[in-house]
């Protein structure tokens, strides 16, 4: 029997309600014309965090060698940090010819005797699907010989897309770990963080906010995550969807066999911290947790307030432009707004049709949707009179040309801005932005060309 | 020289150095002047490299995938999602050359690289270059070759004044730069096969396009033919270079194993004096040479009593070990990421193909460590000094300026060598 | 621009920084080709500057004392001492020039400099130089004047290619060299005096002498008067260049309060640009001014969440500060060895006139320092990060090529500054 | 009454046997033709390693601002190390008209508020001497303010050399500290330290052997010293001089005052050290002691020669020329000898009749004793084949221009080469200079030279 999950299944997700418009875009990249991650970096995103686990990548060196410690998955597991570490078959031109698996299944002797790991994953790739490596067979002889759970993972990059990838490292996570052990004990405020990833510590900017409030996280996918707690995540009240829709599906089926409901929320902003906390305890019930709750909110948000005074006049009557994609098209909206800045347009071009309602509904009927922000953006900064871009390292020479100041979105954090309190990195940086005079000067022309 | 180990004994790669064939075919092409490389795989391939060199060089990087999915991987052989990506990246631009390049996807199908390239209506270049084969270099190498092969013209006379480079891939950008001002300096119009000095040397261009801009231009690369010399950098460009003499008779070729530390620099210059019959340098070059030689005296002391691991490709590995050799510096161990004819030739007491698994466990053998940002956790753990070089550098901004070859970059890099060592035993005393 | 606080309300200096008088007399005459510089006092001013510049510089530093002691300090008037000096130093080599300057033990006493000079019968320039006044970079920029007005012959006519550029002594060699060098595209001759740039570059000379080696001739400084243009470098300087106008009336100057940062590396392009009618730079200087622009990007992010104390001379803050403000760095507290009319032209949110005690009372008002290699306990002891410029540094090799100015040097100064930057919060993380 | 000793008589030291004919180098500099420190800086040095007391410089700032932190004198002092602090008061021309004296009672003040040092010398330079100030009764009045010893050094810089002015920091302690304490206890075997200072922990290469056998340092001048230590030495019963001539009358004088007998003695290489360590057995008058101290130098030598036999082979048939002065002619020449180098000459010209005198002992008949060694040493390289220049760095182009290796001698040390233990520093250090292909690399010619 063989572990793959069925691809189009993943893709016709029902939970995902604009799904039916955008099926095509999801399938099938286009050649030339493609940008983002396949699905062997998304399983890698959706699973990498669990510290105590080795993720051994079954490939050739492009996969691991090009990506390992790129990702700032933060852990208190006091082991060694194995989401630090690279393991990979490196499978040659020999093992491509006459099949890799013998390899593979002296690499995971080899981790055993080195690591001891609490489990492995062991992800396919493309050559390694083609080439037909059995490694559904492999895990579960290894699982054997080695007592500890292996984890097949079937997420070759030419499935498709980063998220299609990290639905699939959900369904294996699910197949393989979810109930293959109890907890020891429950609690009526038990729940699952499913997609959040704690990378640069964005989980632990609220986690301590939950224990404050009595919810036992039992176990995450993956931030943080152990795989002692993984495994008995079918115990859980509630699963909380962290800014990822991609996981949908398997919050449903973990709805199917085990009847855990599921939210779905963000902790990007003041106003979405607020009401995912809020969230989670209507959803358990309990009318004593949702009163706590709302005290706790109310004490955090007069303290962040507080905390963000010096900033306020930094930030008054200042316009943000924001070209991103994704739920970054809303969630950054969000927390701009919360620090007083106004958002006068964000780019949908990227996003699904839920997220561009959500950016409709932040930024108010005034706001621009950019459908084609690299030509929008400039012309609006000038019609708007922004003071302020965020958006990709390519859209800093429009910055720059302009006089206005510029953040890179996707520039690799170190610092989180989720929670309350990294909305305090976030006014940091953006203050710095909007203080540095690097873009006016930068622009300078050269004597020469005066 | 080295005691070389080759064969690894292990079954897998933990923390790798290595890096993949396709990725050095990338970045050469990255070095042609509005060039866009074509990565023939599935999506993450490209993906990957794209924002490995993104953070590597602080710059945008243009490159494109053929995006190959589950459908057609089985069906396609190829050439439909070749045909589209080129009409698709010919919307959005129009650039002077696509750089086909394959993963180990299509190879592994059997792709018909050549048959499809050959009925390409658009000025295109591929190169096979699975990765699981081969690695960072030679995919550099074989991009470089195939570059010359299908694009470079023969010719019967040659223009003495004419000289082609050919630097391995893990010169920077400014290293490339220098070697051909040296050159230039005695007279020489000097062609860098790829030349990332141009591209990837971190400048604040006019306006962003979404293809490589400055490198050497396709029609530059047409007529190399005709050039009097060539001088190849690193033994895995003598294979490049033996194919550009097979466009002309008439070419005379010099090969450098690398050009770091006094006597590699001396020969270069050597071989200039001999070529144009001057009998001397510039004041500048001279100075350079006097102020390397003072470099070595001030850090010998320091590098005597440094034991040193330097981990990188191999032709990087020869520079770097030999100049800290010829400091005092004493190179216990070299850590490869493939094997190469070079390490025969590597001043080091031990070289190994390997990892950093290899290397931590040879932890005691070492007080400072050279090599890539990999090498950071181990630095720290170990508590070892480290001078960051090579792919990639995550850690430090400024990479494509860092400038270790010839005089005036060797004594800066024995300089600096030289204070980490100082600054390590400072922390450890 | 800065809150500037210059009144020190301490009684004692408490791990200084501050530098004294004689010793920039001396670093001055170290500039001069063949030069003897010969310090009047005791013989332990002497000893402390010798070691001093030589740890720091890594070089053998020519320099002569004229003892005094206990019996002679009360009688002789500084006569005998300096007379037999020169005769003792002439018995072993031959300088072109002894350079006289002071100490406090003589001024205390009040020796006739200008008397005992002027009955020399050897070529020699005086200076009065007390350490209980001004400071280093005073000291140097008196030796710079008292050259000038007892060497430069007075001229009526000018040479519009000669240019005579007056350095600042915080400039190193190197920088001191790549200022000319950008004059030099302009097609001008240019003389730099004092100049380090070829004496203490650090380089292998062909033998040691016991005088200074490199640096401007004495002949060079006689004929300085028909220059046609001066160009100054820091506010300490601008007096050296008023004198070397009153040697020629048809003598134009520009000043400059420092050369760091894009725009005033613009400046002085500018000038040159306006001076020689030329409408446009060397394709090198072009491309590092886009690198510079490039490096003042990728820097920017690190740069903007950095607070910044830069430690050192008040000519030497100017430029500093400056450019690190332009690529977003704040600059949070400056101090400053000594007063100066440029501290209230300082890019800083503080600047003061003080110590290393004082700034490490105000420790919590930045994260990272620029400054000496006094600095590294201080570094050290708050865990901060720490960029080493400034006299003394005695815990690197290379310092003579440390280069941060105009395009190229700033690239790499802002590159440097960032990464420590990112270092230092890696570590605190 | 003035704390100034007499130079005249400091100069005239009765135990210094070579010293008549060397009166008048000694006591004159020659104008234009004289290196070396001043008494200022050799008052420094003897005092300095006082960890626990501040070190004031009344005088301009050339004395203090050029020299701090350059001398790596280490302690094992829990406060604050105040030898890596520099206090001056930094005259300015209104105190040399003025006066000095409010400021330096004020600098007093300041350094007893901020960093309560358990005594305070006070330097007095040569601007402050000429001016007058009167460091005896600032320091006599601020030792009575504060309670704690305030130490006036009469050594300005226009006195004499730095050997004369570590005479004078001698006799500062002698004449203010030394005898104003009684210890808690006193032991047979309880000696003083001379002229030891600790310098990149030469000390520590022997202070244990001293303990395993029962001798205890009662206090040292200066290296790793504590004030209260040598304020009880006049308790010792026996003075140490370690490898410094200058303090002979310093221990003359604490013989005739308190009745302690002083040998002098050097713990470089290892045949001194062994000698050394007896000969403080010997002068303690203990058989059971000198026998205890035969057996500990027997078993350390053993060691030390097991600990060497790697570098046996570097240093067989090896040849040096050594170009020094002082003691170093000939300490650093028995050194080499313990290492198995053959030491062909020695420069003498800076060094004492005794000096010269030692060297000769070592050297033998064969050995030259370099009167003109700038001159010299390049002939006697090529003559004796020697393989090692050991010299200041002017010597370096000597060796490159002879192909051989080359060590300084003068090179500021960061590890100690003292004791037994020092030589294996020494041996590496030397094995490194033998082994470094550098020397002959940088001679090649340049490619336009050939």
């Amino acid at each position: 029997m063989s572990s793959k999950p069925k691809i189009k299944d993943l893709l016709d997700e029902s939970a995902c309600e604009y799904n039916k418009t955008k099926k095509q875009a999801c399938n099938a990249p286009r050649p030339g014309a493609t940008t983002g991650g396949c699905a062997f970096e998304g399983a890698q995103i959706s699973l990498f965090p669990y510290a105590d686990a080795a993720h051994l990548v079954h490939g050739p060196i492009t996969c691991l060698g090009s990506s390992w410690e790129t990702r700032a998955t933060k852990t208190t597991w006091p082991g060694r940090d194995l989401t630090r570490m690279g393991f990979t078959t490196d499978v040659s031109l020999n093992d491509v010819i006459f099949s890799g698996e013998e390899k593979l299944v002296k690499a995971i002797d080899y981790i055993m005797a080195h690591y001891a790991p609490t489990a492995v994953f062991v992800y396919s790739t493309c050559v390694t699907a083609m080439i037909g490596d059995d490694i559904d067979f492999i895990c579960r002889q290894g699982a054997e010989k080695h007592g500890i759970p292996m984890v097949p993972v079937h997420a070759p990059g030419f499935v498709g897309s980063k998220n299609l990838g990290s639905r699939l490292g959900g369904e294996a996570a699910l197949q393989h770990l979810v109930g293959t052990l109890e907890p020891e004990t429950t609690t009526p405020f038990d729940i699952n963080l499913i997609g959040e990833y704690n990378v640069t510590g964005d989980m632990w900017q609220y986690r301590h906010l939950l224990d404050k409030l009595g919810i036992r996280v039992l176990a995450t996918l993956s931030g943080d995550g152990r795989i002692k707690d993984i495994r008995c995540a079918h115990r859980a009240k509630l699963n909380v969807i962290v800014c990822a829709k991609s996981l949908v599906s398997l919050t449903r089926k973990m709805h199917e066999q085990y009847g855990i409901p599921s939210i779905s929320l963000s902790f990007y902003g003041k106003r979405d911290t607020s009401k995912g906390l809020l969230a989670i305890a209507r959803a358990l019930g309990d009318p004593g947790l949702v009163a706590r709750t709302k005290k706790l909110v109310a004490y955090e948000e007069a303290r962040l307030e507080e905390r963000l005074k010096p900033y306020r006049d930094v930030f008054a009557d200042k316009k943000a432009v924001l070209n991103t994609g994704g739920n970054k098209t809303w969630s950054i909206a969000a927390a701009l707004q919360d620090l007083g800045l106004e958002v006068v347009a964000t780019a949908v071009k990227k996003a699904t049709g839920d997220d561009r309602a959500r950016a409709r509904e932040y930024l108010g009927e005034k706001g621009v949707l950019m459908m084609n922000p690299g030509v929008e953006q400039a012309r609006l900064i000038d019609e708007k009179g922004a003071h302020l871009l965020l958006a990709g390292g390519r859209s800093l020479y429009t910055a720059i040309k302009k006089g206005i100041a510029f953040a890179d979105v996707n520039q690799e954090k170190k610092k989180s801005y989720g929670g309350y309190d990294g909305l305090l990195n976030l006014a940091e940086d953006l203050k710095n932005a909007l203080e540095n005079p690097v873009f006016k000067l930068v622009a300078r022309r050269a004597p020469w060309q005066k | 020289m080295a005691e070389v180990t080759r064969k690894r004994d292990k079954p897998l790669q933990v923390n790798p150095v290595k890096l993949s064939q396709p990725m050095g075919a990338t970045l050469a092409f990255s070095g042609v002047d509005r060039c866009m490389p074509l990565m023939h795989g599935a999506q993450g391939c490209t993906s990957f490299t794209k924002v490995f060199f993104t953070r590597h060089f602080c710059e945008p990087i243009a490159i494109q995938t053929t995006a190959v999915t589950d459908a057609l991987a089985v069906l396609d052989g190829g050439g439909y999602s070749i045909v589209e990506s080129v009409k698709n990246i010919c919307k959005k631009t129009s650039p002077s050359l696509i750089g086909l390049h394959t993963t180990g996807l299509p190879e592994t199908r059997g792709d018909d690289l050549r048959g499809v390239a050959s009925k390409a209506d658009f000025p295109l270049v591929y190169v096979n270059t699975p990765d699981y084969e081969g690695g960072f270099e030679s995919g550099w190498a074989l991009t470089c070759k195939a570059l010359i092969e299908q694009l470079v013209a023969p010719a019967a006379t040659v223009n003495d004044n004419k000289l082609v480079l050919l630097p391995h891939v893990s010169l920077t950008p400014i290293e490339v730069e220098r070697i051909k001002e040296l050159i230039e300096s005695f007279g020489f119009n000097v062609l860098a096969l790829p030349d990332l000095s141009t591209s990837l040397d971190g400048h604040l261009g006019e306006k962003q396009t979404a293809l490589s801009s400055g490198g050497i231009s396709v029609e530059e690369i047409k007529a190399l033919g005709n050039a009097g010399l060539v001088i190849s950098v690193g033994e895995s460009m003598r294979e490049s270079a033996k194919v550009l003499l097979q466009k002309n008779a008439g070419m005379r070729h010099h090969h450098f194993s690398h050009l770091q530390g006094l006597e590699a620099s001396d020969s270069l210059v050597e071989l200039l004096l001999a070529e144009t019959g001057f009998n001397g340098v510039t004041p500048k070059v001279e100075r350079w040479r006097q102020r390397l030689q003072d470099a070595m005296l001030d850090s010998h002391f320091s590098l005597g009593q440094t034991r040193i691991l330097v981990v990188g490709e191999p032709d990087q590995l020869a520079g770097t070990c030999r100049i800290l050799h010829d400091a005092g510096g004493r190179v216990t161990l070299a850590v490869s990421s493939v094997d190469s004819p070079q390490l025969e030739k590597i001043w080091a007491k031990r070289v190994l193909v390997g990892d950093l698994e290899d290397a931590e466990a040879a932890a005691d053998e070492y007080d400072l460590i050279v090599g890539n940002c990999h090498c950071k956790a181990l630095a720290h753990r170990l508590r070892k000094g480290l001078v960051l070089r090579g792919f990639p550098n995550w850690e430090e901004v400024g990479n494509p300026l860092k400038n270790d070859l010839l005089y005036e970059g060797g004594a800066y890099f024995l300089y600096e060598t030289a204070n980490v060592a100082e600054e390590m035993r400072g922390k450890t005393v």
